[in-house]
């Protein structure tokens, strides 16, 4: 990626060696490369190869009905499985001005904001086992558990819930009276333990020096690179598009945004953010309106290509797809936040010591099934290969 | 650093009783035992009570990860209709792409347990019965809306297995 | 004593040692491990598991060629890193404090020296891999710094191991040298005898309890807490496992040792665990571990499991350290261990 | 029953080789190990990074091209006995992404199964499987372990 940004015009260092990690390895959950190049024990440069995971799940949805489609697009991630759901429907919607009703639309965002605090709990998890913290990253999924038992609850599965459909949500995912005192039960019993843990964890100072101070990202560079979500907002760009989305109208939360911008920021920024989202679930459940969770009064035909924002648990993620006539799905397009925050801590980690750059790098919460797609790279003239191309041309290392 | 210094006294008692009493241990002993005897219950699948038996799910599925297992014994659903058979899912075929919970009329397999795809799954609350006292018959201009979401290749199947 | 029945006692006083503290060291990792499990509220994995039954697996293994720069010397490493820490078990066992001047500080410190530095030489040979060998096409994709040297992450912990090696090992050192101090001898025998002055008359199925152990004085309670973790330190545990940071070098030298070479390295480890607790418990306790009294040997064994403990619990609750916060902690310690070494000599 | 075939069954080690897929099933891996609830470490399971240690390669994902040639590589690694264990139906077929039977057929960018590139000797089912398939389905790997010579 950074070999296509050279932007950053910095004068020629002498890099005395390269190290590499990855795919397979500890501080990976995922297959990715990392290259650091590092003078002494300070990283002078870094570059992420992200494709390694490749399985052309854009194509996948080339001429699959649209209703069939949601199936892969709850499948480009394991752990944003929701929001691609709910943001796929959202494009039809748009772009057919499909009606979804109050009530399915208030329980879209109830399980969003669940699958945000799996999201930034397993984000808590990830980074404290990457500081080397195991009892930490132990306690977080413990927490996270609360969540994963919710979303089974409402949508039959720990992962894949399924609860967006076009025109609302599966009826099987509505609430029921019983479930809703179990959410607000949870959700009180969970507030105790994570302030407790919040707590500790702001008050050890060997973590916290581990944390303060490191990774830098200024505003300028986080608007740079387009570095979305609590990654961008702990640099003090306040960028939210919960605040611009209908679905969130009715609701009242607060956006964090920290100024400081390194390591610290984005951890904090995080454990502040689940605050919040306990607020947005509580006011769903209280006034959750009665009605039908489902409008069926729709037909896919054809429809311009149309383009659908929203906020993920890790910044901004389009999706976008045209309609054939026949309701078959055209040119799908994702854009997810990963892609542009990894490229923006690329920056982030220069200058730190090689450890301190794995929780850079981990600190916005890095995941890449979503972003593996084809990459461009230049030879003499500008030039687009695949990396199919590339292996066979050039050989495995040279 | 004294908020910590109170956290550390507190936090020590805690975990001392932890370690010594093995006390707030929360591993789940439920799926402790049942994974030391390999007894972990199957992630349910086809609802039994509900299933009619059409052995629709068992013509779209595109892996052929269904079989249809004759019943012992008929079981009489409503006056004048029994379910004979029952399909079992293989799970190492299976692809989740749940085509047979489309095509399922009362939504039997993949009814509850597992990940439901995102169209629309009707009323999973009505009983059989209810469902069929409804008129079963689709209407023409329906079944041809239904054969363009179920993908080509599965009626290729389907058409395949009429031949053999 | 004559010499040759000084000889045949100090090989099986030797003998029983190093089989019972080998035995008895590969429970250890189990009873650390299920300290931190229960901190973190599991189950965790049964006491032997860890230790003892790892290490037997392992030498059931296949026998496989680690990929090294030179494999004989990357093998000949670990063993040669058991026997530097058999010996320094020994260190605990009276008979030895007879051999020459090998009962003194000098000993000790010297084979501690010996012991990180094969450190140094496994990460330079090991070539695992998990880093720049793994077939990526990284390199084909070209990048900004073409022809960089590429390092092994091995590699790059040998040269942390040699960061440790300058400033890591000094608190343990000064540490150590308290208990001489207040001993006033630099011979492992007078500072027990000062402890402990029945232990040289009791019979051999007393139970001589030191008298005045060093560890309740203020100078040797000062000094536990620079041994202790110098302690960490040496074992590369967290918070001072940067060596074997496991996010970024994994597990550092060692990670190309499989089947049997795994196991020595296992048992070099636990060991060593072992070694240095029992030499902690006759430095500022005054109980040796000696084979022939079999009350104290008992005591001594028992005594010696407060550290790994201790240890486990800081592992449990501590984030791994860079050089940054290592180098003041260091300091620090260092500096604790002077304090501790005044106070000692003003006694 | 033998020292050797006992030391095998009380301690194994276990590796996660994550070959691409949607991550679902390994952050239910990470999951099982880590969430206090699931425990691994119970069942005489430890978890290791190191190919040189492990005795059980726990797979999930769909194996993209690029992981093809680390996965044999750090399957050869491991000294024998070893084990397989295929981790959700990713790695067991492919998944939705081996063949949705859209515009494009199948999907010939992934190598799934694994069967075709190492042999399996656990399939764990499911999409993903619940933390407690994942537990047993590498418990179920140990008598593999145990009875080579
Ligand atoms: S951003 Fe991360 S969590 Fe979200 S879809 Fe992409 S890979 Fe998944
Ligand atoms: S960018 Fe990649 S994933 Fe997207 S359509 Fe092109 S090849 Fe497929
Ligand atoms: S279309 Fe894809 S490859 Fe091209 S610039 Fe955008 S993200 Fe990068
Ligand atoms: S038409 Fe419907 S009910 Fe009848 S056999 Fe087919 S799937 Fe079953
Ligand atoms: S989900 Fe798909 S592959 Fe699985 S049984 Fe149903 S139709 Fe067959
Ligand atoms: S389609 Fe539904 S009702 Fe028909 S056999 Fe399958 S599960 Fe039973
Ligand atoms: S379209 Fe027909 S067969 Fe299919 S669910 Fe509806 S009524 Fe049943
Ligand atoms: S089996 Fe399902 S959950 Fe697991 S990686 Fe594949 S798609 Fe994801």
């Amino acid at each position: 990626m950074a070999s296509q940004n050279p932007v950053k015009q910095k004068e020629v260092v002498e890099i005395e060696k390269e190290l590499s990690f990855g795919p397979i390895h500890p501080a990976l959950l995922e297959p990715y490369r990392i290259r650091l190049f590092v003078n002494d024990e300070y990283v002078e440069d870094c570059e992420l190869t992200v494709n390694v995971a490749y399985r052309g799940i854009e194509k996948l949805f080339e001429g699959l009905p649209i209703e069939r489609a949601l199936v892969i697009a709850e499948k480009v991630c394991g752990i944003c499985s929701n929001v691609h759901a709910f943001n796929a429907v959202r494009v039809i919607e748009g772009g057919l001005n499909i009606e979804v009703p109050t009530r399915a639309s208030y329980i879209r965002v109830l399980v969003h904001e669940i699958q945000r605090m799996t999201s930034h709990l397993l984000f808590f998890g990830h980074a404290f086992e990457v500081l080397g913290h195991e009892t930490f990253a132990m306690r977080s999924f413990l927490l996270r558990e609360t969540f994963m038992d919710l979303m089974a609850y409402i949508g039959g599965n720990r992962v894949m819930a399924s609860v967006p459909i076009i025109g609302g949500i599966r009826p099987r995912a509505d609430l029921t009276e019983p479930l809703k005192k179990t959410i607000l039960s949870r959700l009180d019993e969970f507030e105790d333990k994570y302030t407790d843990y919040v707590n500790r964890i702001m008050a050890d100072p060997m973590v916290m020096s581990r944390l303060t101070g490191v990774g830098l990202l200024s505003k300028d560079e986080a608007i740079k690179w387009y570095a979305t979500g609590p990654t961008g907002r702990a640099s003090g760009w306040d960028f939210d598009l919960r605040r611009d989305m209908k679905e969130y109208k009715p609701f009242d939360f607060k956006v964090i945004v920290l100024n400081e911008g390194d390591n610290k920021a984005r951890v904090v920024a995080r454990a502040l953010e689940i605050f919040e989202s306990i607020k947005i679930m509580r006011q769903v459940v209280k006034n959750l309106p009665e009605g039908p969770v489902v409008n069926r009064q729709w037909i896919a035909g054809k429809m311009d290509y149309t383009i659908a924002y929203i906020e993920t648990y890790r910044g901004e993620l389009m999706h976008s797809y045209g309609l054939d006539e026949h309701g078959l799905i055209r040119n799908y397009k994702i854009r997810t936040p990963t892609i542009t925050n990894l490229a923006a801590m690329e920056q982030a980690c220069i200058g730190d010591h090689v450890t301190d750059a794995m929780v850079t790098i981990a600190s916005c919460d890095p995941c890449l099934t979503c972003c593996t797609r084809a990459e461009v790279v230049e030879k003499g003239r500008s030039r687009v290969m695949t990396d199919q191309e590339v292996v066979r041309n050039y050989g495995w290392r040279h | 650093m004294i908020a910590f210094i109170r956290l550390m006294i507190e936090g020590a008692y805690k975990n001392f009783v932890r370690v010594a009493a093995r006390r707030d241990r929360i591993t789940s002993i439920e799926i402790r035992e049942s994974v030391a005897s390999q007894s972990v219950p199957m992630q349910e699948t086809v609802l039994d009570e509900t299933c009619i038996g059409c052995s629709g799910c068992f013509h779209v599925c595109p892996t052929q990860a269904i079989t249809m297992v004759q019943l012992e014994k008929p079981v009489e659903i409503i006056e004048g209709y029994s379910r004979t058979q029952v399909p079992r899912i293989d799970f190492l075929k299976c692809i989740y792409c749940l085509n047979c919970h489309d095509i399922c009329p009362i939504y039997s397999v993949f009814g509850e347990a597992a990940p439901i795809h995102a169209r629309d799954v009707g009323a999973p609350r009505l009983t059989l019965q209810e469902i069929l006292k409804k008129p079963v018959r689709a209407p023409p201009d329906k079944i041809l809306e239904l054969s363009k979401l179920i993908p080509a290749e599965s009626i290729a199947l389907i058409s395949r297995r009429e031949n053999n | 004593m004559d010499t040759i029945s000084f000889t045949l006692l100090l090989i099986a006083s030797s003998v029983i040692a190093i089989v019972i503290a080998t035995l008895y060291s590969l429970v250890l990792p189990g009873i650390e491990r299920k300290v931190q499990a229960r901190i973190q509220q599991r189950i965790g994995p049964p006491i032997l598991t860890p230790g003892f039954w790892s290490v037997i697996k392992f030498t059931y293994k296949e026998k496989v060629e680690p990929i090294a720069q030179m494999p004989r010397l990357y093998k000949c490493s670990v063993y040669l890193g058991v026997v530097v820490v058999a010996f320094l078990l020994l260190f605990s066992t009276p008979y030895w404090w007879a051999v020459l001047s090998w009962g003194s500080i000098l000993g000790i410190v010297g084979l501690l020296k010996i012991e990180e530095v094969i450190y140094v030489f496994m990460g330079s040979q090991s070539q695992s891999i998990l880093s720049t060998s793994m077939p990526m096409p990284d390199l084909a994709k070209g990048s900004k710094h073409i022809g960089t040297r590429r390092e092994f992450v091995e590699q790059h912990s040998a040269e942390r191991a040699i960061k440790m090696m300058a400033i890591g090992s000094l608190p343990i050192y000064l540490a150590l040298i308290v208990p001489f101090v207040v001993g006033k001898s630099i011979l492992i025998s007078d500072v027990v005898s000062f402890q402990n002055p029945a232990f040289f008359s009791a019979p051999w199925y007393g139970l001589p309890l030191p008298s005045h152990p060093i560890l309740f004085t203020v100078p040797g309670f000062l000094a536990t807490i620079p041994f202790f973790l110098g302690y960490t330190i040496l074992l590369n545990e967290k918070p001072f496992s940067i060596l074997k940071a496991k996010i970024d070098v994994i597990e550092g030298g060692v990670l190309e040792y499989a089947s049997t070479l795994r196991a020595a390295y296992y048992v070099m480890r636990n060991l060593l665990l072992f070694a240095l607790s029992s030499i902690f418990v006759t430095l500022f306790i005054g109980i040796p571990f000696d084979p022939f009294t079999p009350f104290v040997f008992l005591l001594n064994m028992l005594l010696s499991i407060i550290l790994p403990v201790c240890l486990a619990v800081l592992v449990a609750f501590s984030p791994i350290l860079t050089f940054r916060q290592i180098y003041p902690v260091a300091i620090g310690l260092s500096a604790i261990g002077v304090l501790a070494m005044i106070l000692a000599v003003s006694i | 029953m033998s020292l050797k075939a006992r030391s095998r069954r009380n301690a194994i080690h276990a590796m996660l080789f994550y070959s691409g897929g949607c991550n679902g099933c390994d952050i239910e891996v990470a999951n099982a190990l880590l969430s206090p609830r699931y425990d691994l470490e119970q069942y005489k399971v430890l978890f290791t990074w190191n190919p040189r240690e492990a005795d059980v390669l726990i797979v999930s994902g769909i194996i993209a091209w690029q992981l093809l040639e680390p996965l044999k590589k750090i399957y050869s690694m491991i000294p024998n006995p070893k084990a397989v264990v295929a981790i959700g139906s990713c790695p067991i077929n492919g998944n939705v992404y081996k063949n949705l039977v859209g515009d494009i057929g199948v999907n010939e960018d992934i190598f799934a199964p694994l069967d075709n590139i190492i042999p399996v000797d656990v399939k764990v089912p499911g999409c993903p499987p619940r933390p407690e398939d994942i537990l047993e389905g590498v418990v179920k790997g140990v008598p593999k372990l145990v009875e080579a010579p």
